[in-house]
């Protein structure tokens, strides 16, 4: 059943790995990070299409804002040029051609793509998109319900995972001579 | 390998070709900004793995129209799972052109009436064929997690290369090997 | 360091920051209904602040939002998440079982204590994440360079 | 009714579609970087104004039609000014249209930069 | 009357109480060595009272629990064990005072430490005589190794150090490349680890779990595995571990180490392999000669050592043989002439090194070329050298007659005639490097004056080597005393 | 109604009082929190392994949702077993970090760190608890980040570098479980581990279940540090500071190892791993090499923490081994050696700790003759040496002893010989630094040192003693290991 | 169970009301397309750029075509929640425009350079 989103799935799946190749092999860093942008939000648009907004939201904020924000402060830090373009290696290119060979592998028994007798869409029933309307009293977006709730006990691991995530940052980031036992480690450096 | 199984994998094998191009970046061992986009570009691809595993055909995202979660009152909790079921059945997404006003009145009313009797052919034919499915939520909800987690690991790494470029005056592998050779 | 040479991006910026902020809260808060929630609000504000930071200068931000204040906050929203699991615990259910909350707070947004669990929980980690994500833009932008 | 706005709306579309093409097409055709500003210009503003404007069409008068110029007028904003600032930036650095072949052109001095970058851009 | 079977844990805990006061007085020395002797002295007093129970015929046991799931540590008093025990408690407390004597007047550092190992070794000692099953020994068998370095290593110079590598080299990797596969091997083919009278293996041989060639490598993993037993090639621990001080080589020779090595050996031989199954197979008939070679060869070592020490530390070595010859030759004879030998061995040894000690407290002479003419200074020393040397060659009135006596009938027994032979020379060649150390020091005048004051060693160093030295000959006329209990562990399964 | 919640308080104590640290501020009270929160987390797991010994596995749904549809916490004997070590070893740790943090740790990280060490402890936990799959891989990123950030605070410059490769390792590693999950989940439509392995289609080995398991896999050796992908280990442990080493290599790595178990013998049951897949043997040789390889290593390091640090690979080998023997005995020996090796391993990097306060270095040079200025010190070096060697009385004879029979018992002979002749290669690198420590003149640094602090020594010296007494006394370690292994073999099968 | 019929009927209707038209589905997927090539277009000069500002450019454009696509793909699918995620995308790609000119620009994002 090939249709119009198949199209678009196909167009969105090429140009992924168009970005993906030109990650790998372009030479300036920063072009590098601008592409990896890129690429979020072309994941993001195939997870919307895939019906998954929430993470394409989600991808889209992260991947394509704040982490381009991110690898450019660092980049802006460490120097703008990488100095040797690193050349084609073999080993590694071998050790990623059998990982994935084992991949393309292990998909051979895999459901296909969006078939509704895969065991991910029979199980657990009822689903929890029939579950969360009673469970959750007309809440409308499952996918906060699950979240939230059925499996509030991850996100909450989510939370400490960035709060750790920010307490490592200032952790290894914060000047040493800091007088100061409380918070901020920047902010004497005004002006 | 048919046509049918090509099609039905495709999608999981460019997948499969992003995570491994995302993998050859961490592993070519160049400079550590590098490395660390392949990490995401490793990620961002698992991500997409898990969403095309969510993924049902001819379904919808998984949030319910406010409408349609209007028709579901929390007292009668009791046969809910039923209305439910029949209220998103009695809508045909994928057939637009169709009026849609007759089959979706025919189909209410017969739930109105004979809930149990939905193996009826009328009903059946509105109910089996092409109710709105949602594509599972489960999936979508585990790589939020996985992004944030992505996130913070990336930028713990950020900040760490920060660090080692001060420390050594380079973020390549091998000039920051030498240096520690040298000393 | 504010991009005093760019006039044009100062002045939209300054314009559209507003507009960003009430993005922001309509994300959090309609997370419910659509797609969004805590996360992606707090991505949301913190991008705002960034962009504040990149355009007016990291001084400008920090007066805005403080660095002592971001870290604190850090620290609130899990403590606003866990802490509404201990309140359900409190209350006789199992941790994070929302069924236990009381929901006559606001019975027209909030009909259940699912909701006032989600709505509270949600809120937790917008909170946490807009602090982190502002926390860390402070600290690399912070950074000297060493050329 | 509905049909004209349809129309309408489809037509709107399609040429949404064409002018985005046709940027397409400029940026990957034109031979510098300030004409090639010229195609991206056209798909930034005029192929996203076509194209939101018959989706607006489409929504009716709802919610999704107030978002959609929300975008709108976001994209309207922001694409030209970033546009703005990019050239201001190239002129900085020290590109020159092609057409800009002044003989007397002065050589690029570092020092100077952050005050002459208005020069080619009134021209 | 303590009931024997609380007798066991009594005496294997006394060593724990005397480490225990020791490092508690560890600021006062005479406190400390008090306490030592006091309790050596219970000590010894309890297992004499212990003795009396098994040598009737008792056999008191104590479990104290599982160690590792499936593997207990437990005590079951035999005869063997008994002398063992008897023979390293009484000689602890002579030890202990001696120590005390030869520390003093070196002045040496670190004594709580010294005398906290050695409260250990015994401990160690006694928890392997006692043992029930050859995990405890195993145990009991590591520990002692343990505890014994620090005691090796005392002087920690660069010379202990060597000496101290050598001797955890040689017996750690033995105990845990040989002896520990054997043992687990063991307990996977015969389903127990407890030692029985007659053997262990003998089902599990019979049932075919195990052939012949592999009953042969078993015995030759326990027989190197142990490596206390000094059989060739890994005896070089034992020369190494010269470098201790005096009262430690005593107790290495000829109370704890070496003692806990070749009764390891037997108990393996007569509990484990069981002498009736070796005697049938035949399987031990090459660590006859393996034994055989080390007496040989080890006395003609000895005859080369200028070094008194290390003279006497190949002797041990060949007199090891002995005892592994006992056992390896499986008739009853030879191996009660090995257990008797444990004893009469250790007592004869334990003079000659506290002789040698003695010597070195009044002299400070290591090598016997020097020893001329000191025998008229001090008589006491080396008349009890005389007598040490006279049971270790064999020669009545010294116990040693009699375990070589029953040796050599095993040897006949079992037609081994060369063997006999082998250990007619050997006993040649002991009196050709002991018997000429007396000798020389009574007859010969002295190369070079020696210096004016010289005497004896302090009392509490001749003492106790006078009182062994008595001890060799009354041990010859207690031999047929020994031969009785000893008789049961022969006894068939 | 304290007690029903005793699971959750378990993770959500130190979860909340990270963050309250942090919003509170100030260093003292910081740690005053973090050691009293961390001391009631360890009686939380004790009265939770209490109730799971008194009354069987105990069942938490989160959010009081059942199992498919919320998160489950399972507190059986396995992962009672490890949250009990875990838990303890963190709150000595933290007892005995105070020191050492204020010399290695820049003043104003002090609150943060703490924070970064409880939320380290939280994950750690957390991946014990729970009773689903994605779950563990949240945690698992949990402690991960906060333990890069620990990495990193020494203040040599390699610390960073050292803690980035463990992170793109560490996440490529978490990326491939998470690859294995994905699969998994794929071909079950759940998460929660019971469900899993009920629903999981073993039949006929299907590829993707085969890819999945592979994934998991290489993802948990990655974190494990398994022989060939083990690079990020040495360099992280060498750098980090004293207590962060400490507390990371007693317990991240076991964790890991327990998912590890989880895995194969729950989710995908031993006849999966080992029938269909040749995973015993791959993992054995694996193993086998790693544990000579990483040895080797060690031997020729001259930075104590390095050298600790290749042993620890070497000692993850021998979990490995009893793993994948598959028999019940094998896998005692391997929980077991999962709980000896964190007590000794926390023990001997804590009394490098020491050396580091008062010698400030941690290459063996700096330590020439310690022993003679820091004797306590250097003497829980010696005991905690002797536990990683395995001599008997210590925790490490145990589970030496329990692979080895369990070896010899599947006749996995050559195995049982390989394990024993690399247990002493632990003897050349562990006894290499007691020589430096006893018999080399004291080098400048070690003269002027003096003992360590109390705060610092007593701390360590309950580890060592834990050491010991779990040596002799193994009811609640290997008895409890013996019956974790039963339960999960009996629930696999 | 009679009094929830007209709800569900209601229900039923409102859903319809959300989809369109077959044609108009047709014809957002030709926009779609179109816009895809535009994208496809910009990635290779922002692939070739020969300078920065032409690879800015390129993605820049890149940035505000996937805006679009997400409009045009949520009348495809019919549901125009997923609009929220446009808006978002646009500010993403404007602040991402800003952070790249800053960095091109004065190379810093807050500190100063110290020698």
């Amino acid at each position: 059943m090939i249709n119009e989103f198949t199209m678009i799935d196909v167009a969105i799946l090429t140009l992924l790995a168009a970005t993906a190749v030109t990650v790998a092999r372009i030479r300036d860093l920063w072009a590098a990070i601008m592409f990896t942008g890129i690429y979020s939000f072309l994941s993001a648009s195939w997870m919307l299409s895939l019906d998954a907004p929430d993470v394409a939201f989600t991808e889209a904020a992260v991947g394509a804002g704040i982490a381009t924000v991110l690898f450019l402060c660092t980049l802006a830090l460490t120097g703008k040029n990488e100095k040797r373009f690193p050349r084609f290696s073999p080993v590694p290119f071998l050790v990623v051609t059998i990982t994935g060979a084992v991949l393309v592998y292990g998909t051979l028994d895999m459901p296909h793509f969006g078939d509704p007798d895969a065991p991910v869409h029979q199980y657990p029933s009822p689903s929890f998109v029939e579950r969360s309307q009673d469970d959750m009293h007309g809440l409308p977006n499952v996918v906060t319900a699950v979240l939230a709730s059925y499996r509030g006990y991850d996100t909450m691991g989510e939370t400490a995972v960035i709060f750790t995530a920010g307490t490592a940052v200032i952790l290894i980031l914060r000047k040493e001579e800091d007088p100061d036992d409380k918070a901020d480690g920047s902010e004497e450096e005004a002006a | 390998m048919s046509l049918e199984q090509f099609l039905g994998l495709y999608n999981y094998w460019i997948v499969i070709f992003l995570m491994m191009t995302g993998f050859y970046i961490v592993i070519s061992r160049g400079n550590l900004i590098r490395s660390i986009i392949g990490l995401n570009i490793f990620q961002t691809s698992v991500f997409l793995l898990y969403i095309t595993m969510g993924k049902i055909s001819g379904g919808t995202a998984p949030i319910i129209p406010p409408a349609l979660a209007a028709a579901h009152s929390p007292h009668d909790e009791h046969t809910l799972d039923a209305h439910g079921e029949h209220a998103l059945n009695g809508h045909s997404v994928d057939e637009p052109g169709a009026a849609a006003g007759e089959p979706i009145a025919n189909g209410a009313a017969e739930l109105a009436e004979h809930v149990e009797e939905i193996a009826e052919p009328v009903s059946a034919a509105v109910t089996i064929a092409d109710g709105p499915i949602y594509s599972n939520p489960l999936p979508s909800v585990l790589m939020l997690t996985a992004i944030v987690v992505g996130i913070a690991t990336t930028a713990v790494a950020l900040a760490l290369i920060v660090r080692i470029r001060e420390d050594y005056g380079t973020i390549e592998e091998d000039e920051i090997l030498a240096v520690d050779r040298r000393s | 360091m504010s991009m005093n040479t760019f006039p044009i991006i100062r002045v939209v910026t300054k314009l559209l920051i507003p507009y960003i902020l009430l993005f922001a809260l309509y994300v959090q808060f309609h997370g419910d209904y659509g797609p969004g929630g805590g996360f992606q609000a707090g991505v949301i504000l913190a991008a705002a602040l960034t962009l504040y930071g990149l355009v007016f200068g990291l001084e400008a931000a920090k007066r805005v939002a403080p660095p002592k204040l971001m870290q604190r906050l850090m620290a609130l929203g899990v403590l606003i998440y866990a802490g509404t699991g201990v309140a359900t615990m409190l209350m006789g259910g199992n941790f994070l079982d929302y069924n236990h909350l009381t929901h006559d707070v606001w019975p027209q947004v909030l009909p259940s204590g699912q909701h006032l669990g989600i709505f509270l929980v949600e809120l937790g980690v917008g909170v946490t994440v807009t602090a982190v994500m502002t926390m860390i833009f402070y600290t690399f932008a912070g950074r000297q360079h060493i050329t | 009714m509905s049909l004209f706005v349809d129309i309408l709306s489809w037509a709107l579309l399609l040429a949404g579609s064409f002018f985005s093409i046709v940027g397409g097409i400029g940026i990957v055709r034109l031979p510098e970087f300030f004409s090639r500003m010229h195609g991206g210009g056209i798909t930034d503003t005029l192929g996203a104004g076509l194209i939101v404007t018959g989706l607006i069409f489409q929504a009716g008068w709802t919610l999704v039609a107030v978002k959609l110029a929300a975008i709108l007028f976001f994209l309207m904003i922001t694409s030209p000014s970033s546009c703005h600032a990019l050239a201001r930036s190239a002129l900085a650095h020290g590109l020159r249209p092609e057409l800009d072949r002044r003989p007397d052109k002065l050589p690029e001095l570092p020092g100077r930069r952050r005050e002459e970058p208005d020069s080619g851009a009134s021209r | 009357m303590i009931d024997p079977d609380n007798l066991i844990w009594i005496t294997i805990g006394l060593p724990l109480v005397a480490l225990a006061l020791i490092n508690l007085f560890g600021r006062s020395p005479n406190l400390r060595e008090g306490c030592t002797i006091l309790v050596s002295s219970v000590l010894f007093a309890g297992t004499c009272l212990l003795a009396t129970d098994v040598f009737a015929g008792g056999r008191p046991q104590w479990t104290v629990g599982e160690m590792v799931p499936g593997f207990s540590i437990a005590f079951r008093v035999e005869p063997l064990g008994m002398l063992f025990a008897l023979v390293a408690s009484g000689l602890w407390i002579l030890t202990t005072l001696y120590a005390i004597g030869y520390m003093r007047s070196h002045n040496e550092g670190h004594q709580t430490r010294f005398y906290s190992c050695f409260a250990v070794a015994i401990f160690a000692a006694m928890s392997a005589a006692f043992s029930a099953n050859l995990f405890t020994l195993f145990v009991a068998y590591e520990v002692m190794t343990i505890s014994t370095y620090p005691l090796v290593t005392h002087h920690g110079n660069r010379e202990a150090r060597d000496g101290g590598r050598v001797y955890l080299g040689i017996l750690l990797s033995t105990s845990v490349a040989l002896f520990m596969m054997a043992v687990a091997w063991t307990w996977s083919i015969a389903g127990t680890l407890d030692f029985q009278t007659g053997g262990i293996l003998r089902t599990a041989f019979e049932r075919g779990q195990i052939s012949e060639t592999q009953l042969g490598v078993l015995l030759g993993l326990f027989a190197f595995g142990i490596g206390k037993a000094a059989l060739m090639p890994f005896h070089r621990w034992l020369p190494a571990a010269m470098v201790a001080p005096t009262p430690v080589s005593a107790l290495l020779h000829a109370v704890a180490v070496v003692k806990v090595g070749v009764f390891s050996v037997m108990k393996v031989a007569v509990f484990v392999f069981g002498i009736d199954l070796l005697a049938e197979t035949e399987v031990s008939r090459w660590l006859c000669y393996v034994a055989g070679a080390t007496i040989l060869l080890g006395s003609l070592v000895a005859m080369t050592k200028d070094n008194l020490k290390a003279r006497l530390a190949y002797s041990t070595v060949s007199q090891l043989g002995y005892i592994t010859l006992g056992a390896a030759l499986a008739t009853p004879d030879s191996v009660i002439g090995g257990g008797m030998h444990i004893a009469m061995h250790a007592v004869g040894k334990i003079t000659l090194f506290f002789c040698a000690g003695a010597i070195y407290v009044a002299t400070h002479k290591k090598n016997i070329s020097e020893m001329r003419g000191l025998g008229r200074a001090m008589p006491f020393t080396f008349i009890a050298f005389a007598i040490a040397a006279i049971s270790i060659i064999g020669l009545p009135p010294g116990g040693g007659a009699w375990s070589k006596w029953f040796l050599a009938v095993g040897t006949v027994e079992n037609h081994l005639y060369w063997l006999t032979a082998v250990l007619m020379i050997s006993s040649l060649l002991n009196i050709a490097y002991l018997l000429p150390i007396p000798m020389r020091a009574f007859l010969s005048p002295a190369d070079t004056k020696p210096p004016a004051g010289l005497r004896e060693a302090p009392w509490m160093c001749v003492v106790p080597l006078c009182i062994t030295a008595v001890g060799t000959v009354v041990l010859f006329f207690a031999s047929e005393w020994i031969y009785k209990v000893l008789l049961p562990i022969t006894a068939g399964s | 109604m304290i007690a029903s919640q005793l699971p959750v308080l378990l993770i959500v104590l130190p979860l909340m009082t990270a963050p309250l640290c942090v919003l509170l501020g100030g260093r003292r009270l910081a740690y005053l929190l973090a050691l009293t929160v961390s001391a009631c987390v360890f009686g939380i797991s004790l009265a939770l392994m209490a109730r799971v010994l008194q009354s069987g596995p105990i069942h938490y749904d989160i959010g009081g949702w059942q199992p498919p549809y919320g998160i489950e916490y399972v507190v059986d004997y396995l992962s009672g077993f490890v949250m009990l070590f875990v838990s303890a070893i963190a709150a000595i740790v933290l007892a005995y970090a105070p020191r050492t943090v204020e010399l290695e740790i820049p003043g104003s990280k002090h609150t943060l760190f703490y924070a970064s060490y409880l939320l380290c402890l939280t994950g750690l936990l957390g991946m014990c608890i729970t009773g689903d799959l994605f779950n563990v891989f949240v945690f698992l990123e949990i402690s991960s980040l906060s333990s890069y950030a620990m990495i990193s605070l020494a203040r040599t410059r390699r610390a960073p570098l050292a803690a980035l490769r463990y992170l793109i390792l560490g996440t490529v590693g978490a990326t491939f479980f998470l690859i294995g999950i994905g699969l998994v989940y794929q071909m079950t439509g759940t998460l929660n581990l019971d469900d899993i392995a009920h629903r999981l289609p073993r039949e006929g080995g299907p590829r993707t279940i085969l890819v999945a398991f592979a994934f998991m896999t290489i993802g948990l050796c990655i974190k494990m540090a398994v022989f060939p992908v083990h690079s990020w280990l040495p360099n992280a442990y060498t750098y980090a500071p004293s207590a962060v080493t400490a507390f990371i290599a007693a317990t991240s790595t076991k964790v890991s190892v327990y998912i590890f178990i989880r895995l194969v013998y729950d989710i995908f049951t031993p006849e999966f791993a080992f029938d269909l897949l040749p995973l015993d043997s791959e993992l054995t040789t694996l193993a086998l090499v790693g544990i000579f390889v990483a040895s080797t290593s060690a031997i020729y390091q001259s930075d104590v923490k390095r050298l600790l640090a290749y042993s620890s690979i070497a000692q993850i080998g021998y979990m490995l081994l009893g793993i994948s023997m598959g028999t019940q005995e094998g896998l005692t020996a391997g929980i077991v050696h999962m709980f000896n090796h964190a007590l000794i391993k926390g023990g001997l990097f804590m009394v490098v700790g020491c050396y580091a306060l008062q010698l400030r270095s941690v290459q063996l040079e700096d330590w020439r003759g310690a022993g003679r200025t820091m004797p306590w010190t250097s003497m829980a070096w010696a005991l905690g040496g002797l536990g990683l060697i395995g001599v008997p009385v210590t925790v490490g004879f145990v589970s030496k002893w329990l692979l080895l029979t369990t070896a010899v018992q599947t006749e996995h002979w050559a195995v049982a010989v390989l394990m024993l002749v690399s247990s002493l290669l632990a003897v050349v690198y562990i006894w290499r630094v007691v020589e430096t420590l006893y018999f080399h003149e004291p080098s400048g640094r070690a003269a002027r040192a003096k003992e360590a602090p109390l705060s610092m020594l007593v701390p360590t010296y309950v580890v060592i003693a834990a050491t010991l007494l779990f040596g002799v006394w193994t009811t609640y370690s290997a008895g409890l290991a013996g019956r974790a292994a039963a339960a999960l073999l009996g629930a696999g099968s | 169970m009679v009094e929830a019929a007209p709800m569900l009927v209601a229900a039923a209707e409102a859903v319809a009301a959300l989809g369109g038209s077959r044609q108009t589905e047709w014809m957002c997927a030709v926009t779609a397309m179109a816009i895809l090539v535009t994208m496809t277009l910009a990635l290779v000069r922002a692939m070739l750029g020969p300078t920065v500002f032409d690879r800015v450019l390129a993605l820049n454009m890149f940035g505000t075509k996937t805006v679009l696509l997400i409009c045009v793909v949520d009348f495809l699918l019919n549901r125009n929640d997923f609009l929220d995620l446009a808006l978002l995308y646009s500010l993403m790609n404007f602040i991402g425009m800003v952070a790249l000119l800053r960095f091109t620009e004065y190379g810093s994002f807050g500190g100063d350079r110290i020698r």
